[in-house]
């Protein structure tokens, strides 16, 4: 099976990711990947497609069908010195490995006094659009950011998702590495050859605007792009802030695109009550209050599990980010 | 016909070529049943590849192909009664049309339509019928073991004379919730059937890979719960084993583990190439030689009980159920978009009355603009 | 052994929660309890002590130690027409049955489009200040309400505890019901006798005020009060609002108090980032924006783990609500 | 003597008076190995026994006794070599005190004091030490049965000679880790331990109510995998088999489970009352009959290897020792609240360095105040 990751500079999401796996593979032997489907399969949607053969069965463990195992299994290992990088299908399916996730590996930096640390990352992919029903569509994110010692990571394009990804299996703490399968392969970008680090932590003002932040993250990031454009021609300028990490989240370019614009709307497929989205509304309106000129909006999926049929009814779309600009602006 | 957990070998009441293994009077059952059992085969088959159809069409967004599979889950399912409970997995479609799932209904599952009696909420292959007992499975591998169990211990506590089959396959196994729903059937002596379609794949995964034990029956040692292997191509060999099963359980007997081997001729699903991973042959082997359709109708013929015309009236029969059912499934409207805020909570709560508001008003301002 | 709930006026929260399930069994023979160790050790807290010798083993469950278990099999006897109350000896013990309870329980009546419910209880002492560690102490709300299917629902007084236990036995939806164990023991109320519900999603004004609301719930209400008291001292009036349901959460009651204060101070026992304080932070910003007068303040817990020797520098204090008070009345 | 998985008796090396069972040459162990074990017997007793005095005093939160449980603890521990690593539960100081870990920092760890390896981070019972390789137990009932597997993985993955050992109680294999821990310790033949300290109660809930089987052993089944079920009362049988496991495992044959059959004295923390749920006299049997640290030196003396003034000798070394290690302890501070920020991650966070200050001018100001 031809590995095509080499000499190659237009790269998807999906190509993205492997030419990190594959680099840092090949830079440190201590780094394994693992899950369910990796090997022969190449994982359900190709991101580790070859590296079973250029790296071997003890590397690139193809495990039983328990997410449980995935990710404890995954933290003895890192315990022992091995960098693992764990796939979990679909992150809808990271529960029955939950307990494993958020009482140990998010705790045992902390719980060992810093003795012991967690350096690996778990990949999912997350997210509808792709008629996935309840099971393959969903964006949990919030349950990992309100998770003290675990990092959370989202990209929302290839450049990002290689460095991002890096970044998060050289990080010397555990990461959620969420994996917008939407746009997976939405679009290609120019790649530089070699490894290279987004630093995490770090928003990216993906799009620069006056009049209204769009704060948002992974899949969203495109929908507020199709809002900014649509707001454009009111003579709107829409900021498109991408988070990038959410936790630790990026707080100084919250600030400084909230001192800007003075008007907020955040922006989260994900159901609105308990989300990500009040985390970043609450951090405003408790320390950017003084900027505030209208109120602080969100949008996101319905407060109803993810639907299947009615897909289109539950996705936030610009125009539903359009409604919201509007009323924050014309408060 | 004794039948025995344990003990080593397959369970079987028929070869691959048609001929009775075994003296098969002790079943009990006679050429009606025989005709129901192959209706139901032929049935299930012809349901499967019109489903299929449909996501090659794009118009549904997954599927789960059950071809080769229809003796486990036809002979599994015919010895409940409706009282009985079902949960199935998202391979068990057979199981559910035996137990008395509308076709149209199934169509229209698998199209998103308003006929389908989950409304469009989830992908292909996760319906469910509270009036025929059959509850929607989940997408979770595994996760209906424990709840299974726990509706048979509701069962048992509420006195009934009713059991519960829960389904799921040879990845499920691994799963924690398989152990902990075992041991919970076992502690409390569950009217509970537990029956592992052992299709050899979770998708890519061979069962070698999967776990370091032979069968999937001898787990059911770590649990003190008994445990049956059967050849899940036999039709009738699948009926005996869960009659058996399904009879202890209801007379107070406690829970048995089931698996049956078996072999999917489809892709894991539609979103997946089994040319990865499929060792050259094997598929084609196992269609040839093992096809549990052909193999029961085999049987019938040498019996004399089956010729050329029977079939080919089966077919036509067939053909023109499919067709009508498929048809009611297309004229069902799509469900209505704000229904999408529907059977959350049993009520609407405030915020889900104004989100509905807000999607009211877009839908307006779309319909305008 | 003898039960202690008849003919009794006074009574701790346990025993206003015994009392609710004692009454709702001998009501509906449907009522079932299980749980670990909840037979004749009758609940490591003793909530259900006595209960298996008035209804027996088949009603008063002792389960094998697996959570997965507890919570899936409530759900199948619910779907069969039982009406289980699972208890989880603490909540930090939940997560291996998290999968379960978020994946199953808290979707099925949506997925079967309202074919099935999922009529049932899962109770769960929370919270902190009990010398209990990382793993006896946390709250962890959060995940629960960002669930859309389930109720959430922490008392914060005997009287309240046993009407809303009842309210959520008798709820057709599932209940998460966290029972703030610091407060288990620490005051006595008087109780009518017999059974009473308290209605769920609607708030309680704890204490009323007019110079600033202090929103929290659970074992953070005593809390407020004593901050109330300290701010009593300097002329502020504080009104403290008791959630009581997190979700779905009382609208109105948070308007109403907002209007009347125009100063927020969200206090939980939680983690900040991504709590259950943001979510309320986030409705007052977008939907009662026109009258805040100065930044809504979250005091939370700290975004660590739960420590054991240092809780006291952990866990909220009057003192720290007191500073968040002034700061957003001296905006 | 020989070791065999699934003989479906208890091994045994010496009865409950004292004398040899089998005949002990083949261990190839001498005088000065069985002291080594008498006195960490006599020593994990004496540290429990100091340790649960400071939870009377209401200096802990918590406190599980290992009290009974000695023999199993102290036995499965001395085979290990420094380079192996161990992961415990809440009731496994035996075995860490006979890892190495060192008894003051053992009771700072109680006291929660800055001489705790983990720094007061969690209740008593959840201490751990990188440089010996034992790592801290979790509070979660199960859960690290997958990370030991995983450690083991890592062991095998990195071609080294080191095992890992797991101990855990018979109510942790209800859990699903369990379960998922096995199949994949089998799966990847790691070099992992997987040791059950079945003590007949899980909290209140006695093995019968816990599982169906008789035994934790025969759960191995399920796994291919080989079960082993030893007197966990007696010392040298719990060496000799987890010595074979062990040596097994470094050679690279693969994981086993031991099962070893003993009883807790105390209650099962210092929170419980197991008034309640014991039956009566059974525990009073226990200590009489059975206990693991008489029924040794009934042992030795029974060897004419011991007398009561090395009794009287050794008692009184270890009484001064703990002291010692217990006036060290409380020597030791309390950590100091603005450390509760570290290690959260390996550096602060933005929002944690701005937790930090506000929590050191809430101390200034209640300082001043
Ligand atoms: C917990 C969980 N993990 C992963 C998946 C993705 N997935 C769906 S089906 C499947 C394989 C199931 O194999 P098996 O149990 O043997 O059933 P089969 O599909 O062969 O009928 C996987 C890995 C899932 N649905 N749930
Ligand atoms: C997942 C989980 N559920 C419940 C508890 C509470 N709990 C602590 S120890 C224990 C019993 C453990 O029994 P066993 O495994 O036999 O170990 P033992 O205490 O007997 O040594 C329970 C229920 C827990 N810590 N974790
Ligand atoms: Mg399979
Ligand atoms: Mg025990």
């Amino acid at each position: 099976m031809a590995v095509e990751v080499k000499k190659q500079t237009q790269f998807t999401m999906v190509q993205a990711l492997r030419s990190a796996l594959f680099e840092e593979m090949e830079r440190d032997e201590n780094v394994v990947c693992l899950g369910e489907d990796i090997g022969p399969r190449g994982g359900v949607f190709l991101v580790t497609e070859g590296l079973i053969d250029r790296f071997g069965k003890d590397r690139v463990i193809d495990t039983p069908l328990a997410e449980a195992g995935i990710i404890g299994a995954a933290l003895g290992m890192a315990l022992r010195g091995l960098k693992p990088v764990a796939e979990i299908q679909f992150i809808d399916f990271l529960y029955p490995g939950f307990d494993n996730l958020v009482s140990e590996v998010a705790k045992m930096r902390y719980r060992s006094a810093g003795q012991f640390g967690a350096s690996m990352v778990v990949r999912s992919p997350y997210g509808g659009g792709v008629r996935g029903g309840g099971y393959h569509s969903q964006s949990p994110e919030a349950y990992y950011v309100a998770t003290p010692g675990l990092k959370v990571v989202v990209p929302s394009n290839p450049y990002d998702a290689k460095g991002l990804l890096i970044s998060s299996i050289r990080d010397p703490d555990p990461v959620v590495f969420m994996e917008p399968k939407k746009i997976y392969r939405a679009v290609k970008s120019e790649l530089p050859e070699g490894p290279y680090e987004v630093p995490l932590g770090k928003a990216a003002v993906s799009r620069a605007g006056k009049h209204v932040s769009v704060i948002t993250f992974g899949a969203m990031v495109p929908v507020a792009w199709e809002a900014a454009d649509k707001m454009k021609a009111d003579g709107v300028e829409v900021e498109v802030v991408d988070m990038r990490t959410l936790q630790p989240y990026d707080t100084d370019a919250i600030m400084q695109t909230v001192a800007k614009t003075g008007h907020v709307v955040v922006l989260q497929e994900a159901p609105r009550i308990g989300g990500y989205g009040g985390e970043i509304a609450a951090f405003v309106a408790e320390q950017a209050i003084e900027y505030i000129e209208g109120p602080i909006m969100r949008v996101a999926g319905h407060d109803t599990p993810f639907p299947y049929a009615l897909e289109k009814a539950y996705m936030p779309t610009s125009d539903r980010v359009c409604r919201a600009i509007k009323k924050t602006l014309n408060f | 016909m004794e039948i025995k957990p344990f003990t080593g070998k397959t369970i079987k009441c028929i070869e691959y070529d048609g001929k009775p293994a075994v003296d098969l009077t002790s079943l009990g059952i006679g050429p009606e049943r025989y005709f129901e059992m192959y209706r139901w085969l032929v049935f299930t088959r012809a349901v499967d590849d019109r489903g299929y159809i449909l996501v090659r069409q794009g118009r549904a967004g997954f599927y789960a192909q059950t071809a080769g599979q229809e003796a486990s889950q036809v002979g599994s399912a015919l010895p409940l009664q409706p009282q009985d409970w079902m949960y199935g997995d998202h391979r068990s479609q057979g199981s559910q049309l035996v137990k008395g799932l509308s076709t149209a209904e199934w169509f229209a599952h698998i199209l998103g339509k308003s006929l389908d009696p989950t409304a469009g909420r989830s992908m292909p292959g996760h319906i469910g019928r509270n009036s025929l007992h059959i509850v929607p499975p989940s997408s979770t591998v595994g996760n209906q073991i424990t709840e299974a169990v726990g509706t048979a211990m509701a069962q048992r506590i509420k006195k009934t004379d009713e059991v519960t089959i829960c389904y799921f396959g040879d990845g499920a196994t691994s799963e924690g919730d398989f152990h902990v729903g075992m041991n919970f059937a076992a502690v409390y002596g569950s009217p509970c059937i537990l029956f592992c379609q052992n299709n050899q794949y979770a998708i890519s995964v061979r069962l070698e890979e999967q776990t370091h034990t032979k069968t999937i029956a001898e787990k059911a040692h770590a649990y003190g719960m008994d445990g049956y292997l059967v050849d899940g191509n036999d039709v009738l060999a699948v009926y005996a084993v869960t009659k058996h099963c399904v009879d202890r359980a209801r007379r107070g007997d406690g829970p048995a583990l089931i698996e049956a081997y078996t072999y999917r001729y489809g892709p894991h699903s539609s979103a997946d190439d089994d040319t990865r991973y499929r060792p050259k042959g094997e598929l084609e082997m196992w269609r040839r030689e093992r096809d549990p359709v052909t193999r029961f109708r085999n049987f019938l013929e040498s019996q004399k009980l089956w010729d050329a015309d029977k079939e080919a009236e089966l077919l036509a029969e067939i053909k023109a159920q499919v067709a009508a059912a498929m048809e009611e499934a297309e004229k069902s409207p799509v469900p209505e978009p704000l229904s999408v805020f529907d059977h959350v909570y049993e009520k609407l709560t405030p915020h889900l009355e104004w989100e509905r508001k807000e999607l009211a008003a877009e839908m307006a301002a779309g319909a305008q603009g």
